[in-house]
Order: C-alpha cells, then structure tokens, then sequence
C-alpha cells in the first residue's frame, strides 16, 4: 500500500490490535520494574484513537490522522507514555507537512522527528532503558535503508525490524530513566515495556503498508 | 483478585462519584475531563493550587481539597499520571487571578503531563509555578535515575503551600513555601505485602511470608532491597535513619512527623512504629512538633508504612496551625 | 503472618502509647491498668462517657476520646474485652459527679465486664448507666443467639452520647440519646480477605479466591453465609437491603450513612460502595443528611466493608453537627 | 493428696501447665467459631495467676487461694471467659468457707456452686454449647459419686470425666449463647472452647488430687 492518508488509519487501526492483544503482556512486564499499567494505558489510549477515527471524518493526508492519533494519545494515556507517544506522533506529523503520500525518505524524516520528539521530552539516552533504546535503531536503519534507495514500505520495515532488535536488548540493562530507574541493578532482566511497545506500532506501521510482517 | 469494584475501568470514574456525594460541601467534581475543584473556586485573589496524579493513593489528592489545602485535585487512570486535557481545565477552574501553583511528584509521567498542562495554561493567559516533591530518599542516586520520587512529603507541601495561599501570599510567596517544604522533608517506605491494581488483577510483586521490602515507592513498585521480616521496632530505625541522615538533623531541629499507612495497615501498628519513631528522634535531640498518624497517601491495599520528617520553623507550625478544611484533614474549622 | 509488630503480647501496650504520643494534647494514657482519658478529665458537672472493647477495632475506642465524644476509653487484649480492673478507675477517673454512661457492645464478655466494673463503680457511690449496641443485622435469630452484635452504630452512639452530654444534658438525658440512637441504627458487613489476630498468627478464616463471607462481625469471626463474589454494586445490594428493611426506612426519612472500612480495603472502593448506598436509598426516596466513609470501626486487616444507616431527626443532626475534637473524628473545633 | 491449701495451688499450676500446653490447641477451636482468643486469654491468665502464688505469701486454705485466682482471672482474662472462671473460682470458693481440707461432699458443693456461678453470670442453658456443658456434667458426677461415698479424689475424677464428656458431646451442637451463636448451623461440628477449657482446669484438679488422670 502507498503511504496514504489510508496507511496511516490502517497503522493505528493496526496498532491499536496489537496493543489490545499484548495489553496483559505489556502490563506483565510493566509489573516486572514499573508499575503495571503500561498495557492498561496503552490500550486505552489506542481504543479512543479507533473511536475517533470511526466517528470520521476520513483525513485527507498522513499527517491529519498522526496528529489527531497524536492529541487523543496525549489526552488518553497518561503516565509516562501518554506524553511520549503524543509527542512522537506529533513530531511525526509535524515531519509529513501537507503530503499526501509518504515516500521513503519523508519516512525516514518521520520516524526521525519522532524520535527526536521523544528525546526532547524524556531527555533519555540510548542504553537508559526506555523507549529511545527502540525508537533510535528504528530512526537510524529507516534513513539507512532510505538513503540506499528502499522503498517506503522497505523502510518500514527496516524500521520496525531495528526497534523490535533494539528492545529486545534492552533486557540486560539497568535503567537510568523512568519509574524502572528506582530499581538500580533490579531494574536488569526485564525488557523495557515502552521499547516493547515502540516495536509493536512500528511493526503495525510497516503491516499497514504491506511491508514484511516480522 | 477480590475488589469491592464493579468494572474495573470505572472504578475511578464511581469512585470521585461516591466521594463527591459525601463531601458535596467541600468539593465540586466535573466529571469529563474528570477533575474536582473546591466548592468555592476560584477564590478571588488568592494563588490556586493544583495537584494531582495516578489514583490509588487516596485520600491523596482529593481527599485535600478545600479551604488551607487544595483548589483543585485531578486524578489520572490507577497510579497512572493524569492527561493535559484534565489538568488544563482544572488550572483554568481555580485560578482566581492570582496564578496557580501545580504541586507535581516527581515522576516521569506526572512530570511530562503536568509540563504541558503548564504550557497550555500559561497560552490562556495564567501565571502557572511548578513545585516538583522528590522525598524519597530511597532513591538512592538521583544522578542515574529519573531523581528521588514524590511521597508522603506531598501531603505536607499541599497543606503548608495551601494555608500560605490561604493567608493571602503570592504566587512567588506560595511556591518558595511549598520549595522549603520540599527542601526540608525526606521519607521511606516499607511494603509487607504488595497490593493489586485493578485492571492487572495480579499482586504487583511476590513477597515470601518472612520477606519486606524496604524503599518502596506507592505505585506497588518493587522496592530498592529485598531483607529478611524484622519486628516494627528494627525496621522503623531502617526507615528512619536515612531519613535524618539525608536531612543532617541535629540536636535542637524540630520536625513534623507522620507515620503513614499505606492501604492495608492497621492503625494500632502505625502507632507502634510511632511509638519508636519519636523515641529515636529524642535520642537525637530531635523535637517532635506535630505528628500525623495514618493513611495520608497510600498504595491501595499495600501492607507497609512509611516515615516522612519535615524540618520546622515557626513559620511552617504556624501555617501547619491554620485552619483546614478538607475531607481527610480537618481543623480549625 | 508479617505484621508491624514487636511482641505480639505487647501490641496493645505499645500501640496505646504511641497513641499518646501523638494526641498528647487530647489524651492521657493511664498504663496499668491500661486506660485512656480525656485530657481535661474528670470534666466537672458533665455526664462521663466510658467505652472499651478489645483492641484492633482503631481508631475505636482510643480514637473517639476527647470534646464532644468519649471521656475515657478502655483497651483490652487484641479481641478481648477489657477486665473490670480497667474499667473501673477509668470509671472514677471520667466522673464529674455526674454520673457516667458505659457504652457497651453487645457481647458476652464485654457485657460481663462492664457489668461487674458498674458495680463496683455503684459501691464507690458513682450512678452508672449502660447502653447495649446491638445494630448487626446479620445476626438473624437473635431470641436463639446472645443477641445482636454491636458493630458500626457504636461510633454514632460515641459522637452522638458525647454530644449530648457536652451540651450539658444529664445523666438521663444522655442515656436516652443513646439508646435512641441504638434503636435507629443498624449495620452490615462483609469481608473479602480475613484479618490475622497477632497472637494467633494464622487469618482468622480461610476464603477461596471467588468467595466472601457476608455478614461477618469486627473480631474476625467467620460471617453468616459465605457466597460468591460479586461486583461492588451487588454487596452493597446484599449490605444495605437487611438494614433498611429492618429498620423500616421509609419516603422522606432522614439518615446518616457510614461506609466503614474494616482496615485492609482502599478508600476508593469504600467511596464506590457508598456511591450504590446513596442511590439506593434515594431510589426509596431516603435522604442521605450526613455521611461518614473510611476506616472508623475496624477488624485490623481484614478486607471488606460494613454499611451502618441511621434515622436521623432535627435533634440528632444537630448532636451530629456540634464541635467534636478527637483524634479519629474532628470539626468545628 | 487431701484436698488441702497445696492441693488447691497445685491445681492452679496445673491448670496454668495444662492451659500453655493446650494455648494453641484452643485458639483454634476459637478461631473455627469464635474470635481465636479463648487460649491467649486463658494462658494470660492463668500465667498471672501463678506469678502471684510465686510472689506468695502461702495461703492457709483452699478457699483464698480460690478467691485470690478469681481475682487474677477476673483482671487479666477478659472476654467472656474472664468474669465466668472468675465466678466459677469466686464461688467456689465461698462454698469451701473456712475449711482447712475438702472432704467429698464439699468438693461437689464447690463444683456445684462453680456452676451455679457460669450460670448466673451467663444465663446458659445446657445444650447452648458452652462452658455449662462442661460445668454441669461435672457437678452432677461429682455430686453422685460423693453421694455414692466416694473419696473426694474420686469426686474429683467423676467430675473431670464427666466434664470432658460434656466437652466432647458440644461437637453436633449449634451455640446459642456466646460469640459462637452468630454463626447459627455453622457452629455444629465444632467443639465449643470454653467446655474443653473446663474439662482441661477440672482434669488438673483431679491430678493435682492424685486423682486418676484421663
Ligand atoms: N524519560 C523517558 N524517556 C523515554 N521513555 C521513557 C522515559 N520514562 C519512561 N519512558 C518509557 O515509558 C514507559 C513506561 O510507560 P507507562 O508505564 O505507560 O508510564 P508510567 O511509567 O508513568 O507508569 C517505560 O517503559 C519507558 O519506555
Ligand atoms: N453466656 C455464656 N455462658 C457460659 N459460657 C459462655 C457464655 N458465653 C461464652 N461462654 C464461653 O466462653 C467461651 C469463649 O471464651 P473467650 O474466647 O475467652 O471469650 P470471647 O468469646 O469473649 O472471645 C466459649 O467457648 C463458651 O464456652
Ligand atoms: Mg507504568
Ligand atoms: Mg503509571
Ligand atoms: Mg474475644
Ligand atoms: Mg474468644
């Protein structure tokens, strides 16, 4: 699929499920070295991004569904990654303009702005056990295989294959950032919940445009 | 999982609900976006004053709204921070021309919400100060972590910040009030048994029946260290200790005091904590001015307490001495 | 079993003085034998209020000492009532020629207790009065029983007594406003999770993850029926549905509601609870007047919830509404 | 033994040994259909009871080291079980008078009279499944056997016997009297602590007597 207006609804419709299914996961692993509630919020705030793009109307571009994705996420969520995730899809849109088709390098630049969104809110580092630790490899590898000439869809799913690898390796780690950090050296062992969720939107955005399903 | 809930999504919409019907003459609660102001707001004139955050920690926060204490109290999802959309309103309900003070423990999330709520509030014209309460000395090294938390030192800075914009300070009189606060109180935790939110339906960690851990936060978080059960008396001085350590308390300092329940405590055993609390303060030298005993802030049902020591003046007493008037802190009026 | 404890035989000791501690200006704690009273006590002229029963009931008894409620509280074992060698000096000390009411609870061995310390008090020339609390509706049959419990209704008996006597009412006067209150009052509980009395070390019941027990009393004995659990507007159903139809509440009758926690159970979901108590009642064109929710008649630990209504008239609410200044229970003072 | 002042003191450390040995045993029988205290608060008590014979000074006769145990019972028992031993013992000993030694027929007027006392403090019947049907076996064999010209250590033996008959036969029994009667039908199969108690005190009555032990 080209990466319309419709690819974005499709992505968040996407996303949305694979919260939903992971949403006991996500608390399970929240529960670990935070709080519980990262499945909780997240699918909350997924539901209420569905419930509005089903009362319509159908946006004409990317960037108006991220954005609208982007203002019910940060009223919905809560917590830690309700202003994450809000920034992020902001950034995002912010990044897309007035497109109406997102090409392989306004992917990238997408996933780059959010990325740096969530940076200039959360102030963490790649190796803090966050989020960033997923949303950078997946910033890096989409311009990567952007400037070697890959698809949109191709980006995508270099994107979602980068983050889902990079939370993956956050299991080792101990947490600098975040409600995970009180723990010190306890906070080691545990993949990090919102690196894990991070993958799975990502993998959402690149199912949505037919890329590869990881 | 046995709650006294119905679904579990709505146990914080019905709960403000309940809590509004009984204190129908203290606070006004708007149910959507959800957040509860004092009756009267905005009081013309006087600084408002907004806090909030994940529920769960009740009477925290809108236990603490009304006169000396709180104009507005947003709770967000089970010990999940609340979202811009309701802390704006309720910044925008209580501010009476004087600006408005958010009261924000520091976590990453309240942080982050209430920032924007800020933002968002300052480009509707309001003066908006932000104090953030990071107490816990069981975060240890604040330089590797999102810093020290938010705890029972919030219920002191809400009560003290509240009674100096009761008394008619300004917003930069009332925000240096809730910063001394801040700068003089230090707290720690202890959980004997975790407690269950809601919507995971699973205890938020797994203690061995001869098991405490000591540090913990109030979001059901595992502590710092795992020990081995010890009686109330050696685990008070494992509280306690750091506390006035951190605080470099020294013969002669007079504290406030409080012995906090977190949910699932029964009183007679906050009382024996107390009890050895105020014993190791007089060892000290240390004066124990005023005292709080109870479920102040808690962790749902968790089975634990926590100490928090606040370093008075007399100013603080006497604004510690106003009137309150609040459903979980009453006097003077 | 994990507990804030020292020696579990010294619980109460410890506890009743670190209460003291920290109500020092409400309260002087007579250590042996153990009981509380009201700082200014005996007070001169006014009728003298004693109320006791075992421990792990906080913040009753020790809790409600003070103006416009009890004058003395009497302390026993975890559980156990008081000994008459308590309640007597307590007796003498609280009498301002006067005379003093006992209110008891309506079990055997506080009965007897306070029985032989009323007698003894009689032989030193003081008149005592006894009122019996007996609202628990759970008790069914009670021509075949030792009769109903005394449960929640004693905290209104408490304040409302207390109020009368702080007015001045006589002897007389004060023991028929307590028995009005008894005969307007009663109460229901249920519990989710038992409680653990300290020297047993093992919960007091055993319940299935999917059970509750309704109808249970404030000593952790198991309760009336045991069912499956249900949601928190179904209990408040089965809680408040004996109460009202034993007390034949009808359109445009008046009463104070207490949701009352039994010590292990969060705020938030005593407030959902009493938010289907209101509905209920308004649903019988019943007006809520007055309400208390939170933890004022507890079982130590142990999870769940009593719903006690009192039919209210102009004089009680008044009573009600008078200066009360008590460590557990504060306004107007 | 004759049933002297000794005899009297040893039947109360004998009951303080048999009650701490047994503290757990009638906490739980409590716990099942009462408030799990009858065994901290007889051990409290009589604990109590034998730190002050420890204190002496040796009483002259059965009656006042009676008398002095009802006291200690009725200021460190508490609950339902504190004023009724009291009354039992308080009684019982009014019954002995002045008597230096307990023959048979006083023996079972003491019993009689111990009775008499629960009786009056707690208004029960036989069949309410309390300490009465402990109590009233006991006195009724007691008065039999010195009837039938029994020594008073056999008097004694009757009377623990039928008291731990008693105790057992209040198993089917449902309460009506005492905390075990909120429990309505849920209180049958259930020993009722308070008649075990009484059969364990009269046992060490009867040992302290020389009297068979059970
Ligand atoms: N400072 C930060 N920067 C980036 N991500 C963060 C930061 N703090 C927390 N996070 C992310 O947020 C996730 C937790 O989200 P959630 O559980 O919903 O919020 P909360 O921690 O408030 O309960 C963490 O797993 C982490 O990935
Ligand atoms: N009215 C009564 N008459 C005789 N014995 C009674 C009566 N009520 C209770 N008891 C006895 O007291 C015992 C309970 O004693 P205990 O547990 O110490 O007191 P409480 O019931 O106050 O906790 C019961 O097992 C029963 O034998
Ligand atoms: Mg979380
Ligand atoms: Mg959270
Ligand atoms: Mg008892
Ligand atoms: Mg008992």
């Amino acid at each position: 699929m080209a990466l319309t207006a419709q690819w974005a609804v499709a992505w968040l419709r996407g996303a949305a499920e694979v919260v939903a299914e992971n949403r006991v996961l996500l608390i399970d692993l929240d529960r670990a070295i935070g709080d519980a509630d990262h499945g909780e919020n997240l699918d909350r705030g997924f539901s209420a991004v569905v419930a509005k793009l089903d009362a319509g109307p159908d946006p004409a571009t990317p960037a108006e569904v991220l954005k609208g994705a982007a203002m019910t996420l940060m009223s919905s969520v809560g917590g830690a990654a309700g202003p994450l995730y809000g920034t992020a899809f902001l950034r995002a849109a912010k990044a897309l303009g007035d497109a109406v088709e997102v090409g392989p390098d306004e992917a990238a630049a997408m996933l780059e702005a959010a990325r740096d969104g969530v940076v200039a809110r959360g102030k963490a580092e790649v190796g803090d056990k966050t989020m960033i630790d997923a949303w950078t490899p997946a910033a890096e590898s989409a311009r990567t295989a952007a400037s070697a000439g890959a698809s949109a869809e191709e980006v995508l799913s270099a994107a979602a294959n980068a983050a889902q690898a990079g939370a993956v390796a956050t299991e080792p780690l101990i947490a600098r950032k975040g409600r995970a950090s009180y723990l010190g050296e306890r906070s080691a062992n545990h993949r990090d919940p919102g690196a894990v969720s991070t993958a799975m939107i990502l993998q959402a955005a690149a199912v949505a445009a037919g890329g590869v399903n990881l | 999982m046995k709650k006294l809930i119905n679904n579990p999504r709505a146990v914080v919409a019905e709960s403000v609900e309940g809590f509004g019907r009984a204190h129908a003459d203290l606070v006004t609660v708007h149910p959507d976006p959800l957040f509860l102001t004092r009756k009267d707001a905005p009081v013309s004139g006087k600084v408002g004053l907004v806090s909030g955050g994940g529920s769960g920690h009740e009477p925290l926060h809108a236990g603490y709204v009304g006169r000396g204490m709180l104009d507005a109290a947003v709770p967000g999802a089970m010990f999940t921070s609340p979202t811009p959309d309701q802390i704006l309103p309720a910044t925008v309900a209580v501010d009476g021309g004087a600006g408005v003070l958010h009261i924000v423990k520091n976590y990453t999330g309240d942080v982050l919400n209430f920032e924007t709520a800020a933002e968002l509030a300052e480009e509707e014209g309001i003066t908006v100060r932000t104090v953030l309460v990071n107490d816990d000395v069981a975060v240890e090294d604040s330089l590797y972590t999102a810093g020290r938390r938010g705890v029972g030192g919030t219920v002191f800075v809400e009560r003290l910040a509240g009674a100096a914009a009761e008394r008619g300070d300004d917003l930069d009189a009332v925000t240096a009030i809730a910063q001394r606060v801040v700068d003089n109180v230090r707290s720690m935790g202890v959980a004997l048994a975790a407690c269950t939110v809601p919507h995971a339906g699973v205890p938020s960690f797994d203690l061995a029946e001869d098991e405490i851990e000591i540090g913990i936060g109030i979001h059901g978080e595992p502590g710092r260290h795992r020990i081995a059960m010890e009686d109330a008396d050696g685990i008070t001085v494992r509280l306690l200790e750091p506390i006035t350590a951190d605080l470099a308390l020294a013969a002669g300092d007079r504290v406030l005091l409080m012995v906090n329940g977190m949910g699932g405590t029964p009183a007679s055993e906050l009382y024996i904590v107390f009890r050895k609390a105020v014993e190791l303060l007089e060892a000290q030298g240390v004066q124990m001015e005023r005292s709080l005993v109870g479920n102040y802030i808690t962790a749902l049902e968790m089975q634990g307490a926590s100490v928090s020591v606040l370093r008075l003046d007399d100013e603080l007493i006497e604004l510690w001495d106003s009137p309150v008037h609040t459903a979980a802190m009453r006097w003077g009026a």
